[in-house]
């Protein structure tokens, strides 16, 4: 390996490490420190974006404007307008309302269904347990999940309620095997022999110990699921089988924007971007999370 | 001079993110060609880090700060990497404390056995493969033509480790470095381990640089023996010597704990509380918390080294008078 | 040795790699030339939709009659300023005071499989459209037929019902077409998927959603089209049409979005061919569905739609506001109607007037066009203004069609292709029980006007007729006209030849390469 | 290894009889009648008692299932109900060319990864990994239909390098063909080979901290060496499992990728057929991807029997 020319002095006297060999081994986590504190804050605004989007918002979202369509970002107009004269930067915030909304309550149902289950599954075990929950969980991961969302949306019909409760089911087998792979893993601990051997119930002791010890990686798994229930959301709007027009939804103001691509890009690029980055700050935030309750990399 | 490795003045230490810890401080010993040369200490005391240095393996973070690592009179401490893995497995070979996970679970035995003289020796695979069965069977590995084309799991520890001794000595090298070689091993393939180490040593006509704990071993095998605490030398010298008139508390303390056939003693003494964590090391001398002849000044000033007869790092023997009152030193 | 055979196999796929990623490279430079060099003697021509059939007979698409009209012939076609010219009937006579059409056929005609053409081929056509079991579309447009009779081998007579003027105009659309009667009954269901016609091409292959292929007909009747093959590619998005348009893969493209049109106009490698349309867009209302049903909110609907507004910033000008069904292009327009601007109080009053809370209906718009989308919004949010709340769905756009036929929608964002007879474009849509009445429309008046403007052949008459029909119907509002297309063919400046026929459609026979 | 062997194929055999219903189950037993689903709510009644009859909707619920299932098998998905096509002949039309699209992306996604991967761990910390780390959280959170605009955005409309959407079929011009294929190919293919990057680190990393690695320096090796010869498999081994099991999210991003640039493939068929509420045809299509997973994973199962002799004994793996 050539080292670099600055180096080469002190590797007469500095010996260095085959193994890991830059210095500043804590540079990249520190790096991902720095960046999961980026990553929160802006999950914090995208909140705030969503809670405060009436008072934010310097214009009515649904308000078209005939006189001022396809207008470049401005002083007016920061993102600019769209194909009716919308303001896009009202519509963006507006839209992370859709967006919150859409990854939290689909997460949630996920959880909901998920964790009960699993933890069962898991406690339990046995044929339930071994034929039928952890099969049907291996069923339900053999499909495209954005085939299954689409194709359960389209059954109830396109709406983003629909889409959101077809997105919840469709990661719900996510939560079912993490609970159940947790919980297996907790039933052998020395606490559950010990609870169990003073006489608490099965559920008391599935409530009260094991769960508060699954919960970290649940939390892990289900912030990352934000992440993916937001691409989903907009994945299904864009193709039409989420929010309805008007309503601002990211998905569906980027399909509205593709058309007039090279006439007026921004249309597109904005709300691009905002999905963008609110998944790539939920997935940094949710490593963050990992990586803090992880005590191996401590 | 008949020394293969002579180490001098050598310090390591690891970096931080806060700074650093120095984990080796200025040891210094020589091994003679054909010699045998023990380390030995309680666990944590830099043993295995000496042997890593020695081969330019330190762990991450580690880096030697002072002194030199000379082989057969040059200094590979200062080598880069390349030139030192034309070193390694030629020269100078190791095995180690794990022979469970030392071996690459992919790879078949042959393979790895016969990779360290493809990359040494411009050899024909076939004349690889012969050479690798000829050693497998040297270290005792029955039926090696079939072993060859197996896969570690399928093998004991026992074996494992006898296949380490082949791939670290299908070169012939000068030197070989054993970590704790039969510390993960049963009590009854030990021995064996041992012997076969032993043997193969006069075989090859190599040095020996055994890391250990097991005094008896020492006893048993080592011309030299080092004796370590808290990544310093306490004590250096010929092994019958050492052995026979121990001068360092601490190296009396270790040979007082080997149990004795002949004796009849109730309860064997040990030495009380444990090795300091590089983070509090005393000022002076390193085992002051658990020497029981500790004096005042051994908890402020490093001991001088002292060699009658062979070398000790302690103020009791210090032909200075140090015993009355604190000396003309000042407080750090 | 094992591990010795995973390394090569591992080295493998790595070079195969390698392999790719060059080859990827270097055809990326030869491509340009190869495209832009693509022999004359193919056409690839890109279309807005894909079409849902290709039997005549069966098509309720206009984009269908784009690749209709290379694979069929009709008995009579239009010229490029819509006069009736013969085709496949080298002359007619009308008789009996417009009751019985005789037809004398082009003896040199057969069909792609070899059936010979003839008034046989012609009596079974027209049979199979008035066999009410076969479900054609084409019944409401030829209904009037009682009686199809074979006089000789190449003559045949048609009799009418009751007089019909429009029927030699209908006759230059799918109606005339002539489909093999031997393919017809081999086919059966399948036709759709095998069609064999008279025309210049024959149908090579189709892949869905991906391409029509036909290649020249070696045994064509008329002038051998200069262009052997043409493929004909769907493109739903007008920006993927367009830019396929720009960057060579296609030569000419049937429609583009009129925000495109400033655009091609200035791109020097491409033309615009613009023709006034003769079909309208609007929306239908369902005058069953409450709140629908209530003449009030539908000529409030009427009233609080800014057309100039939804032609100014959707179709940038390039469309005309529309007041009635039948276009300015149409000598029977109705000019009289000049509500363009949106009256948004005497709306207001009329929602009030209605007397019904929380007026609310579903709007469909087909999916997938971006032009109707925004259309969508632009009546919701002008429509919220007076009272009433719109909710829009998506829905695509055959789905849409067929929900409009069985009466399964509140309102759907649906026009016509227009025909080049008044008649043709309007009767079907607002005669009781029409074969287009989405709405389920129905005005004694305005049946007894359609069906008289049939019959008269006096055209000033007719266009009276027309003109109060056109004041019904405003009146009346169960359709809202919105605007009329104009039609706009962009094509390479390499496209020669291509002529511009008022009924929008490509007649490829025509067009050649430079 | 037989035995190994069996006992996978049994669990497939499970799953994938699971899935069929599910499949069927999706279509037969969401509230309201298939038929009048099919038909639209106001279909005929006689129109909507022909097709139940049709489709046996008459018979109890697990006699459909097995006249189903038995036409599965014997090659009947059914009919389209837009043209009366065999569902079997529409997928098969369209099978190759997502089958195209899905190893160019992958081929990519291969091809970034491994180097990306490789010198990530191996210089960790270094400015490469700080890059590479990026990528991969970018990668993962790009949603693929606003990669695609860009894409179309950068490469068609502003630079003018490649067409912006279509297809050719390879047979037919092979060299079109590919370069069609270019755009789709890492649309697609980002997403994976961001996350196979970040797996092959961290499986790296790990694997770089094991003894048998520190033996690979020990006898002698570069660098380099242990790190193709030694860590490289033994990482692989984790990350090939992932990339079994990302099949089907990477089926999932096929369907958007091919509605936006216009590539005729399952994926645009799936979202046509659910637009045009084409039951038949979603569902063939569906059991179809489904299928495809199963068989796929069983497939990557085996081939890890393979390269790692460990699970060769017996049956009992890890």
């Amino acid at each position: 390996m050539g080292e670099p020319q600055l180096q080469s002095e002190t590797v007469n006297r500095v010996q260095i490490n085959p193994l890991r060999k830059k210095r500043n081994k804590s540079y990249s986590k520190l790096m991902k420190n720095k960046l999961a504190v980026c990553g929160g804050i802006f999950v914090v605004l995208l909140v705030v974006l969503a809670v405060f989007a009436p008072l934010l918002a310097p214009f009515d979202p649904t308000k078209q404007n005939y006189g001022q369509i396809l207008k470049p970002p401005s002083a007016t107009h920061w993102f600019g307008t769209d194909t009716l004269g919308r303001d896009l930067l009202s519509r963006i915030i507006f839209g992370a309302q859709v967006s919150l909304k859409a990854g939290l309550i689909s997460v949630g149902i996920a959880l909901t269904i998920g964790i009960p289950l699993g933890m069962i599954s898991g406690y339990f075990r046995g044929f339930w347990d071994e034929f039928i929950i952890m099969r049907v969980t291996d069923a339900m991961l053999a499909f495209p999940s954005l085939v299954l969302a689409l194709t359960l949306a389209a059954v109830l019909g396109p709406s983003l309620n629909h889409a959101m409760i077809a997105i919840g089911l469709v990661f719900t087998p996510y939560f079912i095997r993490l609970a159940r792979g947790e919980v297996l893993a907790q039933r052998e601990r020395e606490y559950v022999s010990a609870a169990r051997a003073s006489g608490l119930r099965n559920f008391s002791i599935m409530m009260r110990h094991v769960f508060p010890n699954i919960l970290g990686p649940l939390i892990v798994q289900a912030t990352l699921n934000v992440a993916s229930a937001i691409i989903a959301e907009a994945s299904l709007s864009y193709l039409g089988l989420g929010t309805q027009p008007p309503t601002p939804s990211w998905g569906a103001m980027l399909a509205e924007g593709q058309g007039y691509i090279s006439q007026a890009p921004w249309i597109s690029i904005f709300p691009g971007l905002f999905i963008f980055l609110a998944v790539i700050s939920i997935n940094v935030f949710g490593d963050g999370i990992h990586d803090w309750l992880d005590p191996k990399l401590k | 001079m008949n020394d293969i490795l002579s180490v001098n003045h050598l310090s390591i230490g690891f970096d931080h993110s806060y700074g650093h810890t120095s984990v080796i401080d200025d040891i210094s010993f020589n091994i003679e060609k054909g010699q045998t040369l023990c380390i030995v200490g309680e666990s944590g005391c830099g043993k295995s880090l000496t042997s890593l240095a020695v081969m330019g393996l330190l762990p991450s973070g580690g880096r030697i700060h002072d002194g030199q690592i000379v082989y057969k009179g040059q200094d590979i401490s200062r080598k880069s990497q390349k030139e030192l893995s034309e070193i390694r497995g030629k020269e100078i070979s190791m095995i180690f404390q794990e022979p469970m996970t030392a071996l690459n679970p992919l790879h078949s035995i042959g393979y790895q056995v016969s990779e360290v003289l493809r990359v040494h020796q411009k050899v024909s695979k076939h004349e690889a493969k012969e050479k690798a069965i000829e050693m497998l069977r040297l270290v005792g590995i029955p039926s090696p033509e079939k072993r060859f084309a197996q896969y570690p799991h399928e093998l004991s520890g026992g074996m494992r480790q006898r296949v380490m001794i082949a791939m670290a000595l299908i070169c012939h090298p000068g030197l070989l470095v054993a970590d704790e070689p039969t510390t993960a091993l049963d009590v009854t393939i030990q021995a064996q381990i041992l012997e076969l180490i032993q043997n193969l040593k006069s075989q090859f006509d190599m040095a020996l640089l055994l890391i250990t704990h097991d005094l008896g071993v020492v006893s048993e095998t080592a011309d030299k023996v080092v004796v370590m605490y808290a990544g310093q030398v306490v004590e250096y010298g010929d092994t019958k010597e050492l052995f026979t008139e121990p001068k360092h508390p601490y190296t009396k303390g270790l040979i007082n704990s080997i149990p004795k056939m002949d004796e009849d003693t109730e309860v064997l003494p040990t030495i009380k509380g444990s090795v300091p964590s590089p983070d509090e090391m005393p000022m002076g001398c390193r085992f002051v918390t658990r020497c029981p002849f500790a004096m005042e000044i051994c908890s402020k000033i490093k001991p001088p080294k002292i060699t009658d007869g062979h070398e000790v790092h302690c103020w009791l023997y210090s032909s200075e008078d140090v015993k009355g009152e604190n000396p003309s030193v000042d407080k750090v | 040795m094992k591990a010795r055979l995973k390394g090569f196999m591992f080295l493998g796929v790595i070079l195969l790699l390698v392999i790719a990623s060059g080859c990827g490279g270097n055809k990326g430079n030869t491509s340009s030339s190869t495209t832009t060099n693509q022999s004359t003697n193919q056409l690839v021509i890109g279309l807005d939709n894909d079409p849902p059939q290709l039997d005549p007979q069966k098509s309720s698409a206009a984009v269908d009659r784009q690749v209709f009209q290379s694979i069929y012939n009709t008995l009579v076609d239009i010229d490029v300023n819509g006069k009736i010219v013969p085709e496949l009937a080298t002359s007619w006579k009308i008789t009996n005071g417009g009751k019985v059409y005789t037809f004398n056929l082009r003896k040199d005609v057969k069909f792609q499989d070899g059936t010979p053409f003839n008034a046989k081929a012609v009596k079974f056509n027209f049979d199979r459209e008035l066999d009410p079991k076969s479900a054609s579309p084409r019944l409401s447009e030829i209904g009037s037929i009682s009686k199809v009779t074979v006089l000789s081998p190449y003559q045949v007579q048609v009799t009418l019902k009751q007089p019909f003027s429009p029927l030699l105009s209908i006759l230059t659309d799918r109606a005339g077409m002539m489909l093999s009667p031997t393919a017809v009954k081999k086919e059966g269901a399948n036709f759709s998927n095998h069609p064999v016609g008279t025309g210049p091409y024959k149908f090579v292959e189709r892949v869905k959603q991906d391409h029509i292929t036909v290649k020249a007909f070696k045994g064509y009747w008329g002038k051998k089209p200069k262009i052997q093959t043409i493929v004909y590619h769907p493109y739903a998005d007008g920006n993927v049409r367009l830019t396929n348009l720009t960057s060579g893969n296609v030569d000419l493209v049937n429609t583009i979005d009129y925000k495109d049109i400033d655009r091609v106009k200035k791109n020097p490698n491409l033309k615009v061919d613009e023709k006034d349309a003769i079909g309208f867009q609007g929306i239908v209302l369902n005058v069953h569905q409450a709140p629908l049903n209530n003449v009030k909110i539908r000529q409030a609907i009427n009233l609080a739609i800014d057309r100039e507004s939804i032609a100014k910033v959707i179709f940038h000008n390039y469309v005309t506001p529309a007041t009635s069904p039948l276009p300015v292009s149409s000598w029977a327009h109705d000019s009289s109607l000049k509500q363009t601007t949106a009256d948004t109080a005497a709306a207001k009053k009329l929602v009030q007037e209605s007397g019904l809370k929380n007026v609310h209906f579903t709007l469909k718009i087909p999916a997938g066009s971006a032009q109707n989308q925004q259309l969508g919004q632009m009546v919701q949010s002008m429509l919220k203004k007076v009272g009433i709340n719109v909710k829009l769905e998506m829905v695509e756009f055959g789905t849409m069609i067929q929900q409009g036929t069985e009466h399964n929608f509140d309102a759907i964002n649906l026009g016509w292709s227009g025909r080049m007879d008044p008649d043709g474009t309007i009767y079907s849509w607002f005669i009781t029980k029409g074969g287009n009445n989405d709405m389920g429309y129905s005005n004694a008046n305005v049946d007894k006007w359609l069906n008289q403007a049939r019959t008269v052949s006096s055209k000033q008459e007719r266009t009276q007729l027309y003109h109060k029909i056109s004041q019904q119907l405003w009146k009346d509002a169960p359709y809202i006209s919105i605007y009329y297309p104009n039609d706009y063919k962009a094509m390479k400046k390499s496209v020669q030849g291509f002529q511009h026929y008022p009924d929008t459609m490509i007649r490829p026979e025509t067009i050649s390469l430079k | 290894m037989l035995l190994y062997i069996a006992r996978r194929f049994f669990l497939m055999i499970v799953i994938l009889f699971l899935v069929s219903i599910m499949v069927f189950g999706l279509i037969n037993i969401i509230p309201g009648d298939p038929a009048s689903l099919m038909l639209g709510q106001e279909a005929t009644p006689q129109a909507l008692a022909s097709l139940r009859q049709n489709l046996g909707l008459n018979d109890p619920l697990y006699l459909q299932y097995i006249h189903w299932v038995g036409g599965v098998l014997q090659g009947n998905l059914g009919y389209s109900l837009s043209d009366h096509t065999p569902v079997l002949n529409i997928l098969l039309s369209k099978i190759p060319v997502t089958l195209e699209l899905t190893i160019f992306a992958f081929l990519l996604a291969v091809l970034i990864a491994v180097p990306a991967g490789i010198i990530s761990a191996v210089h960790k910390g270094s400015v490469w990994d700080y890059v590479t780390t990026v990528f991969a959280l970018s990668g993962v959170s790009i949603p693929a239909f606003w990669l695609g605009i860009l894409l179309i955005y950068l490469l068609s409309l502003t630079l003018g390098w490649l067409p912006p959407s279509g297809y050719v079929a390879f047979a037919q011009n092979p060299v079109r063909n590919i370069i069609l294929m270019i755009m789709p190919s890492i649309a697609l293919g980002i997403r994976l080979s961001a996350q196979l990057t970040r797996m092959l680190r961290s499986s790296l990393l790990e694997v770089m901290q094991s003894d048998y690695i520190r033996t690979g320096y020990a006898k002698g090796l570069l660098e380099k060496a242990v790190v193709f010869k030694h860590a490289l498999r033994n990482a692989m081994l984790p990350v090939l499992t992932v990339a079994g099991l990302e099949l089907s999210s990477f089926l999932g991003g096929a369907v958007i990728t091919e509605t936006i640039f216009a590539v005729p493939g399952l994926g645009q068929l799936i979202v046509n057929a659910i637009l045009t509420r084409d039951f038949p045809v979603v569902q063939g299509a569906i059991l179809f991807m489904a299928f495809a997973v199963v068989i796929v994973n069983f497939l990557v199962d085996i081939a890890y029997s393979l390269l790692d002799p460990r699970i060769s004994l017996g049956g009992a793996s890890k």
